[in-house]
């Protein structure tokens, strides 16, 4: 399925989706870029942190909820469409869901498995308690020490970048994965962004590397390089420069649409933005190989 | 003096000599990371790296990291996995130390990276907490480090993000945190350590080149200092060549 | 570290210990019978699953609690230790308490990521929830619905097999894991079996293969096939016989204690074990080789 | 009958019959794991087998296994995890049915698995729960499978290890379990399937060659009939196939 189509299918206005939940790689930007072609609005963008993806489509006009525990641009500064949001109310207002890395954590975690909510410790004393209407502070019954109850976050739909996929969705992941694997099956909907489209004979060689079993999947798309501009391990390299040109020509609302305009309203697809970047896209490719040992499934 | 060093060079070294050996350390970007690569190459040797992606080391990176998840951050890590696992643990004592920085931090440790001014219509609004809180909560003691400026160390910062001893005395015990707290505030002049039974922070330490006077006048708050107001080591040659062997391409020097 | 040193350092009677939390793969028997040689008494054996290891246990005197969710002989039957003591107190009576594996699950969990309970549904309804008096009924405050509360389990001591290893602990594991990674967070101390002993860079060639980290580790100890008669993927496969033999022949107490005798008590170490097995080990080694595709860390 | 089969087979073949294409079910060992390879070679060849220790497969393993950890249940598997990450799909309908057996069941589909007689000084203990609950309270619909004689089908089990429908009505749905529960018990003479809003098990289906009379005089309660009690239909030649196929060695076939 293309993504287009993918997204199209199972992402309606209103949705609360999360995109990249692996923190500062694997982020799937090829999403972000789509979501604001096909003008979405009203989403509640839910992650840990999403590098620029949340602040792209904050300045897009397509959020007006912000669930997480950061927004900005990591190696660039803070996030202007965010601020101006936060604090100006430009394009429009947004509602921001404040939580802890490790609260959210706990938030899809519950969503995931089927638990209601989760008592924590991490949260106490903090002032999320506070902006966060959804955590409650309450007693632990065992002890009568004080607790954080997090309840469970089940989005409707999650973005994922694999290295690696089958047709069926099935796919191998490596590398750290933040939150990938809770956000995913906690999601109503898993839409995988494959950066390479493999024989089911590989996956299948390696079930200990599957994150999410692609019977769980709901559309597969071949995207190479949609983390683009973040990382992907193995695959291709952080694109810093972008991120801090990001910084540099997104300072006011007028420059950040001239940037959108450039580089996701103009161009129709994943690809025509692949080509734009050209060389610099090529630069950031990995082609070293520095393989893992191998493990052995045989069973005679 | 025998050798050259920059403010943040001597942050970084001040930084690195609250890790101890074999110690499991929250580290985060920038000047920390800095800091545990000169630990491990001078005093300790065997501590171990954690980042809140899901990345533990024990070697630094090989390179300059723009964020933890870059691959050279992850080729030949102890660990790959997921955040969750990573953070967990802060919990069972797993975890010694975290570094954090803020935009403000107050008398009390407290540090706020969230909203400057009124929370439903900042004045700024920060790109958040991330795993700070975590950190703050649960390390067996945090180490926090910020730029010394009157607007910086606040007497009561707007949005607590991550707890210090929050109302100062037994309030963090009282609220259910099950770490210690800040150990410890390293700035770009001095050094604050929390003092008695209120755990307000107080001068401990000056930079060279510094003097009492200037520090309180940067504070936010009225600053008391320790009675015996220690001048920070210098950085020793040791220390300085592992700092030069990491930074090679002097980041941090000028 | 020896194993026998292992256990003498970090095993004292009255301990809470986890041996084996994969269920029916890669059980620490080696361990066992290394508990029963040091003749340790008023163990709380915890873990979902363990195959016949508790029922040895219990058999040879060193346990008077179980915690977990199954206990027997998994292709050959009933556990008749366990039995035995549960039925008639012999060799002394058990306190059993009782978990499903999921709820077993949450509370390693719990235990392992310093959460202090943990609400579930999965066990509501059960009489488990009041043959276990840790277990407590509810409500959930944000819906009003019945929830379970499972509090957090902290075992002292948590033994695992791993198929390779460094001196250091750091180790891969693959195939299903069951409950090991929380079971062993959970536990105060860790002590890994080895399968094999391998270099360093083998482990750090695929950092996403390891489930506990070696500065988590606490002991490692090399024992080719601690695992027998269970299976551990790719090294060895499971001795279906043994398994069959071990029921008919402890059918009563004297019948285990010559057992016990012939395959634990009388043999020195693990060593003199696989010695004795001989030729019956040998075919139960895995030859074959059928390995993973290889990820790729490379960072150029 | 143009095809023998044993009462054992015709159990697998009922069973197989209550997987549809695609669903996503937990498999036991033994009868369930057979039922599972002739569903996916018949009507079901989407189907997804898990296990609880932690395996998701499609296509049934090669050979024979003794328990679900073996290596050939784990070779080309779809995904080798951790038990929670399996079991925790039972949540949110990601699971559609899931089997279990039982020393008993009752009248309202109860489960026992843990003790015979009194918890505190039992005449039987059994090994206990596995799983089972979990699945039992979680899964979309659970299928029992059970020998059909009086000790194992009674008015009321010892322990409730797995819930059915505990006192029936809608006592299940107030206890908090989000999933239906049992919609049929297989046993070697028939087939029963929860009635009315009582939810008490009635006879549905016979097996060829028994008669309503032996059923219920096997039946430790007292057992009603569906006002049209079926025959269970017969194995076809293509389901039989499918089994002789997967059960090489004639395991089910005395």
């Amino acid at each position: 399925m293309s993504l287009s189509e993918a997204i199209s299918t199972f992402v309606q206005d209103g949705c609360n989706i999360v995109l990249g939940a692996a923190l500062e790689n694997a982020v799937p930007f090829a999403a972000t870029h789509e979501l604001i072609r096909q003008g979405r609005r009203e989403l509640n963008m839910i992650a840990p942190i999403s590098d620029i993806s949340t602040d792209m489509l904050i300045g897009a006009g397509c959020v007006t909820e912000v669930t997480g525990a950061w927004v900005g641009n990591v190696s660039g500064g803070m996030g202007h469409n965010f601020r101006r949001a936060a604090e100006k109310g430009l394009p429009h207002p947004i509602k921001v869901n404040d939580y802890s890395n490790f609260t959210i954590g706990m938030a899809f975690f519950a969503g995931a498995y089927g638990l209601p909510y989760i008592p924590v410790k991490t949260i106490l004393g903090s002032d999320i308690m506070k902006s966060n209407k959804n955590i409650r502070l309450a007693e632990d019954p065992f002890s009568g020490e004080p607790v954080a109850l997090v309840p469970a976050l089940k989005p409707d739909v999650a973005f994922l970048v694999v290295q690696r996929a089958d047709k069926a969705g099935n796919s191998h992941i490596w590398g750290s994965t933040g939150l990938t694997q809770e956000a995913s099956i906690a999601a109503n909907k898993i839409i995988v962004l494959a950066d390479e489209i493999v024989e089911p004979e590989v996956i299948a060689s390696d079930p200990s590397r599957v994150l999410i079993p692609g019977f769980g999947v709901d559309a597969v798309c071949h995207v190479p390089a949609a983390c683009h501009p973040a990382p992907l391990i193995g695959k291709w390299k952080r694109d810093n420069h972008f991120f801090h040109d990001y910084h540099k020509e997104t300072r006011d609302p007028a420059d950040f649409d001239r940037w959108c305009d450039e580089w996701v309203r103009d161009l129709p697809d994943h690809e025509a933005y692949r080509a734009k970047l050209g060389g610099q896209l090529e630069d950031l490719r990995i082609l070293g190989d520095i393989p893992s040992a191998p493990a052995n499934y045989a069973t005679e | 003096m025998t050798h050259e060093y920059s403010t943040q060079e001597l942050m970084i070294i001040a930084a690195a000599r609250q890790i101890a050996d074999g110690e499991r350390i929250f580290v985060g970007m920038r000047l920390p990371i800095t800091a545990y690569g000169v630990a491990r190459l001078t005093h300790a040797p065997n501590a171990v790296g954690l980042f809140e992606s899901g990345v533990a080391r024990y070697e630094p990176a090989d390179g300059m990291l723009y964020t933890m998840c870059d691959g050279p951050n992850q080729l030949g890590a102890a660990w790959t996995t997921g955040l969750i696992q990573i953070m967990g643990l802060l919990s069972g004592g797993r975890v010694h130390a975290g570094f954090i920085g803020g935009a403000e931090v107050d008398r009390f440790g407290n540090i706020n990276t969230s909203y400057i001014g009124d929370i439903d219509d900042p004045k700024v609004k920060l790109p958040g907490s991330g795993g700070a809180p975590d950190i703050a909560a649960m390390a067996e003691r945090l180490v926090i480090i910020i730029n010394h400026q009157k607007h910086r160390l606040v007497e009561k910062v707007d949005f607590i993000t991550s707890p210090g001893y929050l109302d100062g005395g037994d309030a963090r015990k009282k609220a259910g945190l099950p770490g210690a707290g800040p150990a410890v505030i390293i700035t770009d002049r001095a050094i604050l350590k929390p003092h008695g039974p209120s755990n307000e922070f107080h001068l401990a330490s000056i930079h060279p080149g510094h003097t009492v006077e200037e520090v309180v006048g940067n504070t936010g708050w009225d600053l008391k200092s320790f009675p015996e107001v220690e001048q920070t080591p210098e950085p020793t040659k040791e220390e300085m060549d592992a700092l030069h062997h990491i930074d090679k391409e002097g980041f941090w020097r000028s």
